[in-house]
């Protein structure tokens, strides 16, 4: 390690409120920064503490990050003991008090990914060498959340992925600074098979079209697994690229194949468009092999649902919370949310603001924001009240493991946003698999200077 | 058989709209000789002029009701749509056709933004190099994206096409084929016949009226017009006007097929450009017959069939044809000598 | 012979000449093309515009019909009392300023017909397309035909008429017999010579000197861009000295 | 050395522009810039924008693909990390001669035609590229998920002096790691290299017959003068540039992600170059810097820091004035960049740098003035 290393990342001012525009920067860390030692990367000196939150503002999944945005604000004010503090009452765990966490004020910064590796990678590391982030958050595309988790394991700032569904994430790519409390494609697939099967029956033809990238690949395998495994063929794997827009020239050739089922392994504003083009090219109300014609949308949320209209009817999918569940955690996230910003949160406002609480909440039992004991109280923590039921975070992928819902679009909406029914539950036992059934290294616990 | 015919189809509505966006360009590159990198803006504009109107007709009264509370904890809203509370059942019908009647709102905005434009910006650069041109209408177009991006949000906002039109018309049925083998969406059916329907207008326009000579003779040359006594810039300037209100009438009818978002024009910018290099530069139906071309050979490279004989033609093949015709028809399919060849 | 003209031109009244030229200085971006022409013309006169190739001619001519190549930096052009040299090419043209260049400038895709009307468009009406065709039956034969596809001698006939169709005061004829066979030459120079009596006041650019001057009542002969010679038509056909050393014949 | 002199002023412009560079993370810091991750960027795209000037500045080809250069770079930079080792130096070697290739195949190719068909096939390779990247050459470059280095990568180099560690390893150059301010220096000394080339280039022969392209190709050719080899020769260099500025990319920040050469990647170097002066040497550097400065910084306002910013004035006015504003910052960055580039090319065609030439030029004019005017009065 050389001295260069540390470099001159440890900016303080954005958030202690001095700032105005020349505020950023005015300072004259340069010739002080030397002068105290740091144990780890972004070791909060002062009385805050400052989270990143990197999410896509625009491209193909705009309107999650919007909505993890919303929840991670959410989630700051409860942690600072503003607000009715939503789930903490309900959480298993006590150490959350509302102050802060290990009395530091929190703060947070926020960035676009755009839904891109690269753009990603760009503001995190803005947040971690200037702002001075400790914990970066967020997702929304499964390639953003690898990109950006690897980023992490090198500069030693812990993860909390959010949205992303992709095997890979806990699977090959996991890191040991990286943790997701989102399902992922193969839990989708093990919950959604029995299903379709039960609506559907055991002889079809499934035709997939599938964006093409880490989760699009993982889901299709998962989905191919789960769907074989029921007796169906597969008929074709078509990849479509993410933000196409137009899928009308990957629909078309779906009429002729003889398939009589699509699953559209798409998320997003692509599964909106997907679907929706999909309904218009009249898949819906065709017969194919005497038999009518079905899609899937193997993941779904309610702001996915909500794009797609009526087109969403019907259709199976799976999600990893909905904010109709019943139990006190959900309630309570739900009303604090519905009373904030005046709709009911997403699967991907509640994950990402489960996974701030669950790293405050660590970093409390922990007793330190050093990074290694912080991942050693969340690895194999047992936790409950969250929304999931009884949930475990498991330490040899990082992996959460909990029940899956499948949704179905409902018929007949009775508002705006009561746009789907959980119809069946697969059980977190059904869906636990071995730690290897993923091959995957997490690598060390020792902290990265960044 | 049946798969290539559907293809075929596919291929007439994108083709369509290449095919306007191109006439837009090469009527203002060939009249005003401007390397137009704002034209894909216009036709996001045209297709955010469906988006403000629908706006405008759904505006809602928003009370709300403290006494009781949404399912998901904040007070009740009632919503009361203006156009129905006053119209009623009309109301209920001019929202559903909001994406077609829009097009009354599409034309007088996108007339004042092309006149505007050309005149405020575009006529200092018509004596400057090319690339410069480029440039400036590079810059505009970030302008007019962002703008709208401040105004609209950064998402696509989906505009639904009236509810007749929704679902698939059994074209193959029509042709004798086995009933349901090959359909085509209503809308998209509508929207090829609304591109030639605008296509043949703006044709009939240059073809039988003295304003549409003159364009022609100014698109041959600019020069000899003058010459003759005629103010050719202030036609000009209104030819920009209507090939903005063309891109913009591409725009909207084509909201419903994709949800419009700022970034719209971009996308289409650069195809478009292809489509006009492809046609050759300043042939109005070079431009056409282009923009169809490179739709159905665009629906047709992501035939499965041909996917496995050429891995990832689909993603090229528009580059492809325009790398291959520039250099065996330099000046593209129907291109005449002389157009930006100084 | 400078000088004689300079005390010509400086005797004349400036309101009293039909058309004048004055102290014109024209640029091809850098390159200076006509430097500092001056000189009048009656009304009816034809004035023959002679001198060796490169001499400034046809810059002259595109300088007057305010085409804007060459660029016009400095002096004067006036018409009736109006400052052509103010103006843009289509106010030019209204003041009956009609350069019919070169290489005719016919339009392509558009029909001899549509040629013609073109030229009718804007105010200033000349010839009815009646009274052209009446004048130009070949035209009359081919007026539903794409004007380029004419052979060369009608698309000379074709920009003469499509001159005539305005309101024309002045006439710019560059190299009306430029490219075209002797017999079509002949032609040419028959419809000239018919339209002559019309009393249309034109300046006529010419390699052919001869032919010019055989149409011409005056003669300005141009040297690297400056006026070499102003005199009657007469006296360069008659001196051979003047004919060799500015025109080489 | 004949080959390391260079004309007097230009030895002087070099001294000062290797200083500001040098000191970047002490002047860049009242501005808020100076942390690693952007003082690299600044490094970086000065390179691409340097490299992409050489082509356009000098011959006049307005490219308008050249970050499909910058995406090779970078692909190329990740696989011989992945394959052989993670020393930058074979890395960026590799960057530089496989978009060298690069550019020759396609440079070979567009130079056929010139103008904006010379732009349009240049835009059509690099969106091929970008295409290709994305979907069918995802075996090679991971499409979307964007290519990064994995714990089994083979580094076969690597693998026969050291042993594999837990972690991912990071980019190093002879065993020193190249994290942070490291990183930023590796940048900074080969832009100093990259700008001293272009200043060669720029006082060369060979820049004298690119100039000449540009100022009149037909004559050129005319002639009999076959320019195509010089333009292409320019070309490369101008890829190559571009190469090394992707490979640097990778060198920071080990990941290469196909968006690198989308279309709208190269406009922004065009922008850059656009921005800071075409034709000029420092020109496209401080149109880069001011471009990546704008985006990182000015894009980070929230409205809160407006809020701070003008909270001295009136309560109404003040949120008047924050909402205007926000509109300008943060989101919506883009649109200032927008604007600033619009008036740009229209009222300063040469960019930045024509409007430094402007006012040293007025500022001379009055001296010269006040000069004569005084005399004057001396001479009554």
């Amino acid at each position: 390690m050389t001295n260069f290393k540390k470099g001159i990342s440890r900016r303080r001012l954005i958030k202690t409120g001095l700032a105005g525009v020349l505020a950023t920067g005015v300072s004259p860390y340069i010739f002080s920064r030397s002068a105290f030692a740091q144990e780890f990367c972004n070791a909060p000196t002062g009385d805050t503490v400052t989270l990143g939150f990197n999410v896509p503002l625009t491209g193909a999944y705009a309107d999650e990050g919007a909505d993890e945005l919303r929840a991670f604000e959410l989630a700051v004010e409860h942690l600072n003991g503003e607000g009715d503090g939503g789930m903490i009452p309900h959480f298993s765990s006590d150490a959350l008090t509302g102050n802060g966490i290990l009395g530091k004020r929190v703060a947070y910064v926020t960035g676009d990914t755009q839904t891109q590796s690269d753009a990603a990678r760009d503001s995190a590391r803005r947040m971690i060498e200037r702002d001075g982030a400790l914990m970066i958050s967020g997702g929304s595309s499964s390639g953003v959340a690898i990109a950006v988790q690897g980023l992490c394991q090198e500069m030693g700032v812990i993860f909390m992925a959010a949205l992303t569904h992709s095997n890979d994430t806990t699977g090959k790519d996991r890191r040991r600074y990286g943790f997701r409390h989102f399902f992922n494609a193969y839990q989708s697939g093990i919950g959604l098979g029995p299903q379709l099967g039960d609506a559907y029956g055991t002889d079809r033809r499934a035709y997939h079209l599938t964006a093409d990238y880490t989760w699009g690949w993982t889901q299709e395998e998962s989905m191919i697994a789960a769907t074989e495994a029921l007796g169906w063929e597969t008929a074709e794997t078509v990849r479509t690229p993410v933000g196409a827009g137009d899928f009308s020239q990957y629909i078309t050739p779906v009429l002729n194949s003889g398939a009589d089922v699509l699953i559209l392994n798409h998320y997003g504003f692509d599964g909106v468009n997907s679907l929706t083009q999909a309904v218009q090219f009249g898949l819906k109300d065709r017969q194919a092999n005497g038999k009518n014609f079905q899609i899937v949308l193997p993941l779904v949320s309610d702001l996915m649902a909500a794009g797609a209209g009526n087109a969403m009817q019907g259709v199976f999918g799976t999600s990893n919370w909905y904010w109709s569940q019943q139990d006190e955690g959900s309630k309570a996230f739900t009303n604090s949310f519905g009373a904030k910003y005046g709709r009911p949160p997403s699967q991907a406002a509640h994950t990402s603001y489960v996974q701030t609480l669950l790293y405050a909440d660590a970093a409390e039992r922990a007793g330190t924001f050093y990074p290694p004991e912080v991942i050693r109280a969340l690895e194999d923590y047992e936790f409950d009240g969250l929304g999931n039921g009884p949930t475990l975070y498991r330490g040899a992928d990082h992996q959460c493991f909990k029940d899956v819902f499948v949704v179905q679009g409902k018929e007949n909406p009775s508002n705006e946003f009561d746009l789907l029914e959980v119809v069946s539950t697969a059980s977190r036992d059904n869906v636990t698999y071995a730690p290897d059934f993923f091959e995957g290294e997490l690598g060390p616990y020792d902290p990265a200077m960044c | 058989m049946e798969a290539i015919f559907a293809q075929l189809l596919n291929g007439l509505d994108k083709g369509g709209a290449y095919a306007l966006i191109a006439l837009g360009l090469t009527l203002v590159f060939g009249t005003l000789g401007v390397v137009n990198f704002a034209h894909g803006a216009l036709f996001m504009l045209g297709a955010f002029c469906a988006v403000a109107f629908r706006e405008l007709i759904t505006y809602e009264i928003v009370t709300t009701d403290p006494e009781q509370l949404s399912p998901w904890g904040s007070p009740l809203e009632i919503r009361t749509p203006i156009a129905q509370q006053y119209l009623g059942d009309w109301g209920a019908v001019i929202i559903d056709y909001s994406v077609p009647l829009s097009i009354l709102l599409a034309i007088p905005v996108m007339l004042i933004i092309g006149i505007v434009m050309e005149r405020g910006l575009i006529k200092h650069f018509y004596n400057r190099p090319h690339a410069e041109q480029i440039l400036v209408t590079f810059g505009l177009a970030i302008v007019l994206q962002e703008l709208v991006k401040t105004f609209f949000g950064p998402n696509p906002i989906p505009q639904p096409m009236p509810s007749t039109f929704r679902g698939a018309a059994d074209v193959g049925s029509w042709l004798g084929l086995t009933p349901g083998a090959v359909t085509y969406p209503w809308w998209r059916l509508v929207y090829f016949l609304f591109s030639i329907g605008i296509l043949s207008a703006v044709f009939a326009f240059l073809r039988f009226t003295t304003f549409g000579m003159v364009v022609r003779a100014g698109m041959a040359d600019r020069e000899t017009v003058r010459l003759l006594g005629i103010d050719i810039d202030r036609r000009f300037t209104l030819m920009f006007g209507l090939a903005a209100v063309v891109a913009g009438l591409a725009g909207v009818m084509y909201t419903p097929l994709l949800p419009p978002n700022y970034h719209l024009g971009m996308e289409f910018l650069v195809l478009s450009f292809v489509v006009v290099v492809v046609g050759g530069m300043g042939s109005l139906p070079g431009a056409v017959a282009a923009g169809f071309l490179l739709g159905i050979l665009q629906s047709f490279a992501s035939m499965t069939a041909i996917k496995n004989l050429i891995p990832g033609i689909d993603q090229i093949i528009i580059y492809l044809l325009a790398v291959v015709i520039l250099l065996v028809r330099p000046r593209g399919l129907m291109g005449r000598r002389g157009v930006m060849e100084s | 012979m400078k000088d004689e003209f300079v005390a010509d031109s400086a005797a004349a009244d400036r309101s009293a000449a039909f058309f004048s030229v004055r102290d014109v200085h024209a640029y091809y971006g850098e390159s200076y093309i006509v430097q500092g022409i001056s000189f009048e013309i009656r009304k009816g006169e034809i004035l023959a515009l002679l001198g060796r190739n490169g001499a400034g001619k046809t810059s002259t001519l595109r300088t007057i019909a305010r085409t804007g190549t060459p660029q016009l930096k400095s002096g004067e052009i006036w018409i009736e009392g109006k400052p052509v040299h103010q103006m843009k090419p289509h106010e030019a043209s209204r003041t009956g300023i009609q350069l019919v260049p070169e290489d005719r400038r016919i339009i392509q895709g558009l029909t001899v017909e549509e040629n013609l009307a073109l030229a009718q468009v804007a105010p200033g009406h000349g010839w009815p397309l009646e009274r052209i065709y009446e004048h130009f039956p070949r035209l009359a034969e081919r007026r539903r035909q794409d004007g380029v596809t004419l052979s060369g001698g009608e698309q000379q006939m074709l920009a003469i008429a499509r001159a005539l169709a305005r309101d024309i005061k002045l006439l710019l004829l560059d190299e009306p017999y430029e490219g075209l066979a002797p017999v079509i030459v002949q032609e040419i120079e028959g419809i000239l010579n018919a339209i002559k009596p019309l009393g249309i006041t034109t300046i006529i650019v010419e390699q052919n000197a001869v032919a010019a001057l055989r149409l011409s009542d005056r003669a300005v002969i141009l040297d690297t861009g400056e006026v070499a010679f102003t005199g009657s038509a007469k006296e360069v056909l008659d001196n051979a000295d003047l004919r060799h050393e500015y025109l080489a014949i | 050395m004949n080959v390391l002199r260079l004309p007097r002023q230009d030895v002087i412009l070099f001294a000062v522009f290797a200083i500001v560079v040098l000191t970047m993370p002490i002047w860049l810091t009242p501005f808020g810039a100076a942390y690693p991750g952007l003082m690299q960027k600044f490094a970086i795209f000065a390179i691409f924008a340097v490299g992409f000037n050489i082509l356009f500045g000098l011959t006049g080809y307005l490219s308008f693909g050249h970050a499909a250069f910058l995406g090779v770079g970078s692909y190329t930079a990740v696989w011989s990390f992945k394959l052989f080792t993670m020393d930058a130096i074979p890395a960026l070697i590799f960057a530089v001669l496989m978009s060298g290739v690069f550019a020759l195949g396609i440079g070979f190719v567009s130079l056929r035609r010139s103008g904006i068909y010379f732009a349009i096939l240049t835009l059509a390779f690099a969106q091929m590229s970008y295409n290709l990247a994305y979907s069918v050459l995802t075996p090679i470059t991971n499409g979307e998920t964007a290519l990064q280095l994995t714990n089994n990568d083979p580094r076969v180099i690597d693998m026969m002096f050291m042993e594999r560690t837990a972690g991912l390893p990071s980019p190093s150059i002879f065993g020193q790691p190249l994290g942070g301010i490291g990183g930023f220096y590796l940048c900074a000394v080969l832009l100093l290299v990259a700008f001293f080339i272009a200043q060669k280039v720029f006082a060369s022969p060979f820049g004298m017959m690119l100039r000449a392209i540009k100022s009149n190709q037909t004559r050129m050719s005319y002639t009999g003068f076959n320019t195509r080899p010089y333009a292409l020769t320019a070309f490369v260099i101008s890829g190559m540039y571009a190469g090394l500025a992707g490979g640097l990319l990778a060198v920071t920040d080990p990941l290469a992600g196909a968006e690198r050469m989308e279309w709208t990647a190269s406009g922004e170097v065009v922008l850059m170059t656009i921005l800071g002066g075409v034709g000029t040497l420092v020109g496209p550097v401080i149109g880069a810097w001011l471009i990546k400065y704008l985006e990182n910084i000015f894009s980070a306002f929230n409205e809160g820091m407006l809020h701070a910013t003008f909270s001295w004035l009136p309560d109404g006015v003040e949120d008047i004035v924050v909402a205007v504003t926000s509109k300008f910052v943060g989101e919506g960055w883009h649109l200032t960049l927008g604007l600033v580039f619009v008036l740009i090319v229209v009222f300063l065609p040469g960019g930045i740098m024509e409007g430094v030439r402007r006012i040293r030029s007025a500022v001379a004019n009055r001296r010269d003035n006040r000069r004569t005017r005084f005399s004057t009065s001396a001479a009554e």
